[in-house]
C-alpha cells in the first residue's frame, strides 16, 4: 500500500524545560508512542497516540500534553474533519471503522433537559444526615398474586455494574467490579464472557450472562450466580453480534469462554435458537428450570424505534428483569456506522416502556433496569423518577477505575489495564485499587442521592420510582414533555 | 389562572380531628365543630369538612349518595345516570342554613340507592365496585357533578370556608354519628373547590389527612395500575384508594395495611410476610410527612408518617376515643382525659366499635400472599 | 515498618525511583529540581526480573545485618525501628552493601558512602510509597 | 544479675545487645583495657587518612551505652578466679560476676626478626598505634608495609593518602592472599599501582635496618616507616591461665559458652566453626563477632536457647576507591568458578554443585549482598542459573528462586497492609 495520507489525531507536546528523560513515558506507553534513545534523544511518533493520557497522568514533571492534531481542514460544515479522515481510514484499510465505547455523537441528551424537585415550606425536606434514607431495592417479579415464589435481588444501592465480558476487559476489572459489589451490597455482570475461576467466589454476587455465543455457559455457572441475564442486544450496537479478536482471546480468556485459544469469538447477530418472541420465552423457561426456579431471569435488549412492543413481549415471555440498554451504552467494539446511528436515548424508551407496562397493568411482573452512558448520580435519580427500578453502570465504573475514554478498546493495547488480556497491560490495574476506586465512586453517588432524595422529602427509593412528578423538563418540546410524561419547567 | 382540584395537584397543610364512640352511642356534632374550630389556625378558609357515621339509621341498607351540583343541568344529567343504574329510595336536597362566611355553595343533594341487580348482572360486579365505578364515572364523565360521599348510614360535609363556619352551614347539631371527622383545610395553590374539600370519601372510606405526600406520583402511578383514576391530585385521594386497595380489594388486615403504607424501615422488618408485603406494594409507601385518619362504619385508624414529621395527639376517655392534631383541640372537649399521648412515626391509633375487628368486616384475609408457617 | 512491594502490581514505571531520589537530600519531592539541578541519587532500585518489576527496598529487618556489620556504627535504628545511615560516619566500607540479603543497600560511590532507605522518615509516608500509581508499594508495620 | 565483659569492642557491644534483649535490669561491667573507650578497630585507618575528620572513632555512642545501663570501667583483666567467680584487674581491684564474656580479642603479630624493635617500626592496631604513626610521618617519606592482608592494605592506604610513598610486601604469591583467588588479585594490583600503591609479593622480611628493610630474597628496600601487618593472634593467655579450654582461640561450644558454665567468649578470640568448610578456625571478622557478642548475651542472660551456627569469611573493603568484596570459602582446593569481567568490574563466583561457596568482586558492591547471604543461608542454586546471572551480573539478573525464597519468608497480605 502507498503511503498513508492520513495524519495523526493527536499531537503530543513535551515542554523541554520540565522533561528529565526519566523515561516513565516511554516504559508506559503500550503503543510506542515514546521513544528515548541511547544518546538521551526523546522522540514522539503522533500518529501512534490515541490520547489515552496515560503518560500526561503518570508524567512526574507534568512535562507532557496531547492535543487535537492542530492541522486543519478548511472550514466545511458538511465535510467534517472527521467525516474526511473516517474516509482516508477506510480508503486505505478497506474495513469497517470500529470504535469503542457508546455513541459520542451531539444528540439531545434528555437527562440533561430534567430538573429535579425540591421540597420548601409546604412539606419539610429531610436531612439524610440525621434521619434513616433507604436506597434498599428488590428486582424480580413482584406479581402481587405470585410473589412468594419468585426469587427476588436485593440490592442496597439501586446501582449496579453492567455487563462487561472478561477478555473484552481484564480478568482486574472484574475483579474490582466483584470486591465492589460485594462491599456495596450490589451485583456485578459477567458478561458473556464466562466466569474466570479465580472469581468463583464472587459468582453469587454476578448476574451471569447467557448470550448469543454462549460463551462458557455451562450448569455450574447458571447456579453460581445471583440472576441469569439473556443478552438480545446491546445499546451500542443494536442488531448485530460481537467479535472478539484473537488475540485477546488469552490461555485465561479461552478457559472462561470455553473456546480455543488465540481464536476469535465471535458472537452471532441473533441467538440461532431465538427467532421470536416465543423462542424467547422458551429459553427463560429453560433457564428458570435451569436454576430450579432459584434466580430471577433478566433479558437485555438494545433501546430501539419500537421498544415498547419488545418490552411488553419480553415482559410477557416470563422475563422477571427487564434491562433496556441505551445508545450511549459502551462497548469494547463496535462498527463506527452502527454505533453513531442505531437505537434510540434510554430515557425515551424507559418512560415510553414503564408507562406502557403499566398501561397493560404488567408492570409488576417485572422489574426495570436500564444503562447506557449514565454518567452521575443525578442520571440515577433521573431514570429511577421515570420509572426505572434500578440503573447498570459500566462506563462511568471504567472511567472510575482510569479509563480516559480514548475509545480504542477494540486494539487490546489499553493502557490502563482494563480493556486489554495482556498480563503486562492488566496488571496496571490494580483490583485492590480498583474496587476502592469503584466503591467510593459508588458511594459518592449514594450520599448525593440520599440527599436528593432528602431535598425532595423523599426517604425510600421506593417512593421515587416512576414518581415523575418530581421531574420537570427544560428546553423540550411540547411532544417531547408528553413522551417523557414529565411537566414543563413552571408547570 | 388558578386551577381547581383535579385540573392540578394541590398540595395543604391542614387540622385534622377524630372522635369515636366505640359503644356506638351517636352524639351531635357540636363537640367536634368545638375540637377543630380550636385549630382555626392550621386552617385558611379555603376548605373544611366532616364525615359522619351512624347519622341515616333508618336507611342503613342504602349507599347514602352526597352530591354536589354545579347547576340545574347537571343534576339532570346525574339523575338520569342515577336512575338508570339505581333504584333510588329517596332524594331530597341536604338541609343547610344560610351562613354570612359561607359563599358560593353548589346544589347539594342527598340519595339513598341501591343498585339495580339487572345491572350488576350485566356487569358482573359486586354491589360494592359497582357503585365505587359509578362514583368515579360521574365524578370524571357528568360535568359540574361531584360525589362528596356515597357509603352506608353516612356522610361527609364539606365545602369552602373554615370548618366550624362550614359545620353551622350543614346543621351538624342536627345529626347523631357515632364516630366524626374533621378537617380544616390550608391549600396553597387552589381557590377553593367544594368538592375538592376534605374529607376524601369513597363508599364507607373517608379520609382526612393533613401533609403533603412526596411519593405522590408513585402512588398514583401504582394505583393506576390497579385501576384506579386520581382524578382530584390530591394526597387524600390517593390515601383513600391505597385503603381501599389493600383493605377491601386485597383483604389485608389493618397491620399490614400501616405495613404498607406507613412501612417499618427495612432494617426494623423481621417479619419475611412483612418484607415481601412492603416488596411488592412499595409502591404506595407514603412518603413524606402526613397524618390521616381513615374511617369507616366499623371505626376508626389514625397513623403518621413513618418518621413522624407531622403531628398526632389521640386521648381516650371512657368509651371514647379522641385524636387530633393538637392536644388542646382534644383538651377544648375532653379536659380530663384518662390517658392522653403522642403516637410514633407509622405507629397507628385504632378506635373501633366494642363488636367490630376490623376497618372492614369482610371476607378471610388475602391468602395470596403466601404466610409464614 | 518497611515498605512491601507487590510484584503482581508493580507497573515498572519507576517513579518510585524518582519520587525516592526528589524527597532526599533536601529536595523536598521537588522532582523536577532534582534532575535539573541536583544529582538525584535514589535509595530504593527497581528491579526487573523473571517475575516482573518490583522495588527492592529496606525491611528494616530486626536483625539488621547492616547494622551489625557496620564497622563505624553509621548504620543505626531510630526509636520507630527505622533503620538509617547517619552520614557523619559513614566511611563506605561496603560492609553493609555485602551483608544485606536484599541487595537494598548501595554504595554512593561519588561520596563513598552508602544508600538506604529511610522510609523517608522525616517527611510521613514514604515517597515511593506516595507516589506509586498502582497500589504496588504498601507501607506495613 | 551481674555480667561482666573483659574486653570493650565489637563483640562486647554485640553482647550488650543481646544481654538487654532478655534481661534489663541486671549490671553490665564492660572492662576497657585499652581505655579508650568502645570504639571501632577498623575506623583506625580512616583515622590516620584524615584526622580531623575522624576524630570520634566511638562504636556506639556515649548516651547509647548509657541508656543500655553499662558502665565502663578502665582496666585490664590480669587472672579470673573461676571458683570465687571473680575478676582481677591489673591495679589489684576485684570484680565478681556471675556471668563472665571474655571479649579480648587478639593482637598484631610481631615476628621474632632484628630490628623489629625499631621505633619506625610500627603496628597498626590500635588508636595508640595510629597515634604512634601520626607522629612520626612525613609527607614524601617511604612507608613500607609488610603484609597484605587486610590491615596491611588499609593501612596502605592511609598512609597513601597521607602523601607518602607506600609499597606493600606479601611473602604469598599474590596480594591480600586470604581474600583474592591469583586472577582477581592480578587485576586488583593493576588498579592499586595505578592509585599509586606499589607491590610486591613473595617477599619475606628477614631484617630492619637503619633506613632499610631486607627480604629472604635478598631484596633490600630503603624505608622510613615500616608497618607490619603480618596477621594477628588471639588472647587467649587470660583464658589458658584460668584453665579453660583453648586450641588456637578459645574453645566454646555452639552457646559461645566456654569449658566453664559461667564464662563465655565471643569475637577474634574464639575458634568458630566455618559453615562452608565445617572446620573450627579463628575467624576475627567483625560481622561475626558481631553475632557472636550477641547470642553470648542471649544465652549469658537467658537460658541456653541460641545455637550458634558458625559463620563464613566475608570481607569488604575499599582502598583507595577499589571496592573488593569476597564472602565464603572454597571446600577444595580444585573448586569449579565462573567469571564476569567488564572495564574495572571483576567477578568470580565457585560453585559446589549447585551450592556457591564462595565469590569474589571487585568494583562491583551491589550484588554482593544476595551472594553473601546464599552462601550463607546454603541456599540451593542450579549451575545453569548461574550460568546465565554470569552474563550479566546485576541484581534484576540475580536467579529469581533466591527473590522468590526472599517473598515466601515475608508472606504478606495486601488487604491487611496499609
Amino acid at each position: 500500500m502507498a503511503h498513508n495520507i492520513m495524519m495523526p489525531a493527536f499531537k503530543v507536546q513535551r515542554d523541554e524545560e520540565r522533561c528529565i528523560r526519566c523515561g516513565v513515558c516511554v516504559r508506559q506507553c503500550a503503543n510506542n508512542v515514546h521513544n528515548l534513545d541511547e544518546d538521551g534523544w526523546m522522540w514522539v511518533q503522533d500518529d501512534k497516540c490515541v490520547a489515552c493520557h496515560r503518560c500526561a497522568v503518570l508524567c512526574p514533571t507534568r512535562a507532557l500534553n496531547i492535543i487535537e492534531y492542530p492541522l486543519d481542514f478548511r472550514g466545511n460544515q458538511h465535510w467534517t474533519p472527521a467525516s474526511i479522515r473516517e474516509i482516508y481510514a477506510q480508503a486505505q484499510s478497506g474495513g469497517v471503522l470500529l470504535s469503542g465505547m457508546g455513541n459520542p455523537r451531539t444528540y439531545k441528551n434528555y437527562f440533561d433537559h430534567l430538573l429535579i424537585n425540591a421540597s420548601q415550606v409546604t412539606n419539610p425536606s429531610i436531612d439524610p444526615l440525621r434521619e434513616p434514607m433507604e436506597m434498599t431495592t428488590y428486582l424480580g417479579n413482584k406479581n402481587h398474586h405470585s410473589c412468594g415464589e419468585k426469587p427476588q435481588l436485593k440490592l442496597d444501592i439501586p446501582l449496579m455494574f453492567s455487563a462487561m465480558s472478561f477478555g473484552s476487559v481484564s480478568i482486574n476489572v472484574h475483579k474490582s467490579l466483584a470486591v465492589a459489589a460485594k462491599s456495596l451490597g450490589t451485583f456485578w455482570n459477567t458478561g458473556e464472557g464466562g466466569l474466570h475461576p479465580d472469581l468463583l467466589d464472587f459468582g453469587r454476587g454476578a448476574i451471569v450472562q447467557v448470550a448469543s455465543g454462549r460463551f462458557g455457559v455451562h450448569p455450574d455457572y447458571l447456579d453460581n450466580s445471583a440472576a441469569v441475564e439473556i443478552k438480545i442486544g446491546q445499546g451500542a450496537k443494536p442488531g448485530i453480534g460481537g467479535h472478539l479478536p484473537g488475540e485477546k482471546v488469552s490461555q485465561d480468556v479461552s478457559l472462561a469462554r470455553m473456546i480455543p485459544a488465540w481464536s476469535d469469538a465471535i458472537s452471532p447477530a441473533p441467538h440461532h435458537d431465538i427467532y421470536s418472541i416465543e423462542d424467547l420465552a422458551q429459553l427463560i423457561e429453560t433457564l428458570k428450570v435451569a436454576t430450579r426456579f432459584e434466580k430471577p431471569i433478566a433479558v437485555k435488549v438494545a433501546a430501539v424505534h419500537n421498544i415498547t412492543a419488545i418490552a411488553s413481549g419480553v415482559v410477557r415471555a416470563g422475563a422477571d428483569i427487564l434491562v433496556i440498554d441505551g445508545f450511549r451504552g459502551g462497548t469494547g467494539a463496535a462498527p463506527m456506522r452502527i454505533r453513531d446511528n442505531v437505537g434510540i436515548p434510554v430515557e425515551m424508551a424507559l418512560a415510553q416502556v414503564d408507562s406502557r407496562l403499566r398501561d397493560e397493568g404488567i408492570r409488576s411482573q417485572t422489574s426495570l433496569v436500564i444503562s447506557g452512558g449514565i454518567r452521575n448520580s443525578a442520571d440515577v435519580m433521573k431514570a429511577i423518577a421515570l420509572g426505572a427500578d434500578a440503573v447498570y453502570i459500566a462506563t462511568a465504573a471504567l472511567i472510575a477505575l482510569g479509563c480516559h475514554m480514548c475509545q480504542m478498546c477494540f486494539t487490546g493495547l489499553c493502557n490502563w489495564g482494563i480493556a486489554t488480556t495482556r498480563p503486562d497491560l492488566t496488571k496496571r490495574l490494580n483490583p485492590h485499587l480498583g474496587s476502592e476506586r469503584a466503591i467510593n465512586l459508588l458511594a459518592a453517588w449514594k450520599h448525593e442521592m440520599m440527599e436528593m432524595m432528602g431535598g425532595m422529602g423523599i426517604n425510600a427509593i421506593e417512593s421515587l420510582r416512576g414518581n415523575r412528578l418530581m421531574l420537570r423538563g427544560i428546553g423540550l418540546s411540547k411532544e417531547e414533555l408528553g413522551l417523557l410524561g414529565v411537566k414543563g419547567v413552571g408547570e | 389562572m388558578l386551577l381547581n382540584e383535579g385540573q392540578v395537584r394541590i398540595p395543604s397543610g391542614c387540622a385534622i380531628a377524630g372522635i369515636i364512640n366505640r359503644q356506638g352511642q351517636g352524639f351531635g356534632g357540636g363537640k367536634i365543630i368545638d375540637c377543630i374550630a380550636n385549630m382555626h389556625q392550621r386552617s385558611n378558609g379555603l376548605g373544611g369538612g366532616f364525615a359522619a357515621y351512624g347519622i341515616y339509621p333508618g336507611f342503613a341498607e342504602y349507599y347514602a349518595l352526597h352530591i354536589y351540583f354545579d347547576c340545574k343541568e347537571s343534576r339532570n344529567d346525574c339523575e338520569r345516570y342515577l336512575t338508570k343504574n339505581f333504584n333510588i329510595r329517596l332524594q331530597e336536597p341536604v338541609p343547610v342554613r344560610k351562613q354570612a362566611r359561607v359563599n358560593n355553595a353548589p346544589i347539594i343533594w342527598r340519595y339513598f340507592a341501591q343498585p339495580k341487580e339487572e345491572c350488576l348482572a350485566y356487569t358482573q360486579l359486586d354491589e360494592h365496585e359497582f357503585t365505587a365505578r359509578a362514583v368515579m364515572h360521574i365524578n370524571a364523565a357528568i360535568p359540574g357533578a361531584f360525589v362528596a360521599s356515597s357509603g352506608h348510614n353516612m356522610g361527609a360535609f364539606k365545602g369552602v370556608g373554615y370548618p366550624e363556619d362550614i359545620g353551622e352551614f350543614f346543621r351538624l347539631e342536627d345529626y347523631q354519628a357515632y364516630l366524626w371527622t374533621a378537617h380544616g383545610r390550608f391549600p396553597t395553590n387552589t381557590p377553593g373547590w367544594w368538592g375538592g374539600a376534605h374529607p376524601f370519601t369513597l363508599l364507607e372510606w373517608s379520609v382526612v389527612h393533613n401533609g403533603e405526600i412526596s411519593s405522590y406520583d408513585a402512588n398514583q402511578r401504582f394505583l393506576q395500575m390497579h385501576e384506579y383514576r386520581c382524578t382530584l391530585q390530591t394526597d387524600t385521594e390517593v390515601i383513600t384508594y391505597s385503603f381501599d386497595l389493600l383493605m377491601r380489594k386485597e383483604r389485608f388486615n389493618l397491620a399490614e395495611t400501616i405495613s404498607v403504607i406507613a412501612a417499618p424501615f427495612w432494617s426494623d422488618i423481621n417479619d419475611e410476610r412483612i418484607k415481601r408485603l412492603r416488596r411488592i406494594y412499595g409502591g404506595l409507601l407514603l412518603n413524606g410527612p402526613f397524618s390521616i385518619i381513615v374511617a369507616t362504619g366499623n371505626g376508626l385508624i389514625a397513623v403518621n408518617d413513618r418518621i413522624k414529621l407531622r403531628p398526632l395527639v389521640a386521648a381516650r376517655k371512657g368509651e371514647f376515643l379522641y385524636v387530633a392534631s393538637e392536644e388542646s383541640a382534644i383538651r377544648v372537649v375532653e379536659a380530663h382525659p384518662d390517658e392522653i399521648w403522642s403516637p410514633g412515626g407509622g405507629e397507628p391509633v385504632i378506635g373501633l366499635l366494642a363488636d367490630r375487628e376490623n376497618l372492614l368486616d369482610l371476607a378471610p384475609h388475602n391468602d395470596s400472599i403466601a404466610r409464614p408457617a | 515498618m518497611k515498605v512491601v512491594a507487590w510484584t503482581e502490581y508493580c507497573l515498572g514505571c519507576g517513579l518510585c525511583e524518582i519520587y525516592c531520589a526528589a524527597q532526599h537530600d533536601g529536595y523536598n519531592g521537588n522532582v523536577l529540581k532534582i534532575f535539573k539541578k541536583g544529582r538525584p541519587m535514589h535509595r530504593s532500585r527497581l528491579l526487573k526480573a523473571e517475575q516482573g518489576t518490583w522495588l527492592n527496598t529496606c525491611m528494616h529487618c530486626t536483625h539488621a545485618p547492616c547494622i551489625n556489620g557496620c564497622i563505624s556504627g553509621a548504620i543505626k535504628r531510630d526509636p520507630n525501628g527505622i533503620v538509617y545511615v547517619d552520614y557523619e560516619r559513614c566511611v563506605g566500607c561496603y560492609s553493609c552493601v555485602m551483608l544485606c540479603p536484599h541487595g537494598h543497600v548501595r554504595p554512593w560511590s561519588e561520596r563513598h558512602q552508602v544508600l538506604k532507605c529511610d522510609l523517608c522518615r522525616d517527611t510521613g509516608l514514604p515517597s515511593c510509597v506516595a507516589n506509586c500509581p498502582n497500589g504496588a508499594l504498601q507501607l506495613v508495620d | 544479675m551481674r555480667y561482666v565483659i573483659i574486653g570493650g569492642c565489637i563483640a562486647a557491644m554485640g553482647a550488650v545487645e543481646g544481654i538487654r534483649s532478655i534481661d534489663k535490669k541486671g549490671s553490665i561491667t564492660i572492662l576497657d583495657g585499652e581505655q579508650r573507650g568502645v570504639y571501632s578497630r577498623p575506623l583506625i585507618s580512616y583515622y590516620l587518612a584524615q584526622p580531623d575528620r575522624f576524630k570520634n572513632l566511638a562504636y556506639r555512642s556515649a548516651e547509647y551505652l548509657d541508656h543500655h545501663g553499662v558502665d565502663v570501667m578502665k582496666g585490664w583483666a590480669v587472672q579470673i578466679d573461676r571458683s570465687r567467680r571473680e575478676v582481677v584487674l591489673h591495679d589489684g581491684q576485684i570484680i565478681s560476676y556471675d556471668r563472665l564474656l571474655i571479649a579480648t580479642g587478639a593482637a598484631p603479630f610481631i615476628p621474632d626478626i632484628s630490628g623489629i624493635k625499631a621505633p619506625w617500626v610500627k603496628t597498626f592496631y590500635t588508636i595508640a598505634d595510629v597515634e604512634a604513626l601520626d607522629s612520626i610521618l612525613t609527607k614524601g617519606h617511604n612507608a613500607l608495609i609488610i603484609g597484605s592482608g587486610l590491615i596491611g592494605m588499609k593501612a596502605a592506604e592511609s598512609l597513601r593518602q597521607r602523601g607518602l610513598n607506600v609499597s606493600v610486601i606479601e611473602k604469598e604469591r599474590h596480594i591480600l592472599p586470604r581474600i583474592l583467588s591469583p586472577e582477581s588479585a592480578n587485576m586488583v594490583n593493576c588498579l592499586l599501582n595505578e592509585a599509586g600503591i606499589k607491590t610486591q609479593c613473595g617477599e619475606e622480611l628477614t631484617a630492619v635496618n637503619e633506613n632499610q628493610a631486607n627480604f629472604a630474597s635478598g631484596l633490600c628496600l630503603p624505608v622510613d616507616i615500616l608497618v607490619l601487618a603480618m596477621g594477628t593472634k588471639p588472647h587467649i593467655e587470660l583464658a589458658m591461665d584460668a584453665g579453660l579450654k583453648v586450641n588456637q582461640g578459645i574453645m566454646v561450644d555452639e552457646y559461645l559458652q566456654t569449658s566453664d558454665e559461667n564464662i563465655y567468649a565471643a569475637g577474634d578470640v574464639i575458634e568458630t566453626r566455618n559453615i562452608i568448610t565445617g572446620t573450627s578456625e579463628i575467624m576475627a571478622l567483625l560481622p561475626l563477632a558481631h553475632r557472636e557478642g550477641y547470642l553470648a548475651g542471649v544465652n549469658m542472660a537467658g537460658s541456653k536457647s541460641c545455637a550458634y551456627e558458625g559463620g563464613i569469611f566475608m570481607n569488604s573493603l575499599n582502598i583507595l576507591g577499589i571496592s573488593i568484596c569476597s564472602a565464603g570459602s572454597l571446600p577444595r582446593a580444585e573448586t569449579e568458578f565462573l567469571v564476569w569481567q567488564e572495564d574495572h568490574k571483576y567477578l568470580q563466583i565457585f560453585l559446589d554443585g549447585d551450592f556457591l561457596c564462595k565469590y569474589i568482586a571487585v568494583n562491583l558492591p551491589e550484588v554482593t549482598g544476595p551472594l553473601t547471604n546464599t552462601i550463607a543461608d546454603k541456599i540451593r542454586i542450579e549451575k545453569r542459573l548461574w550460568q546465565h546471572f554470569m552474563t550479566s551480573p546485576t541484581l534484576s539478573a540475580f536467579p529469581d528462586v533466591y527473590w522468590q525464597k526472599l517473598r515466601k519468608e515475608a508472606n504478606y497480605d495486601y488487604n491487611k497492609c496499609s
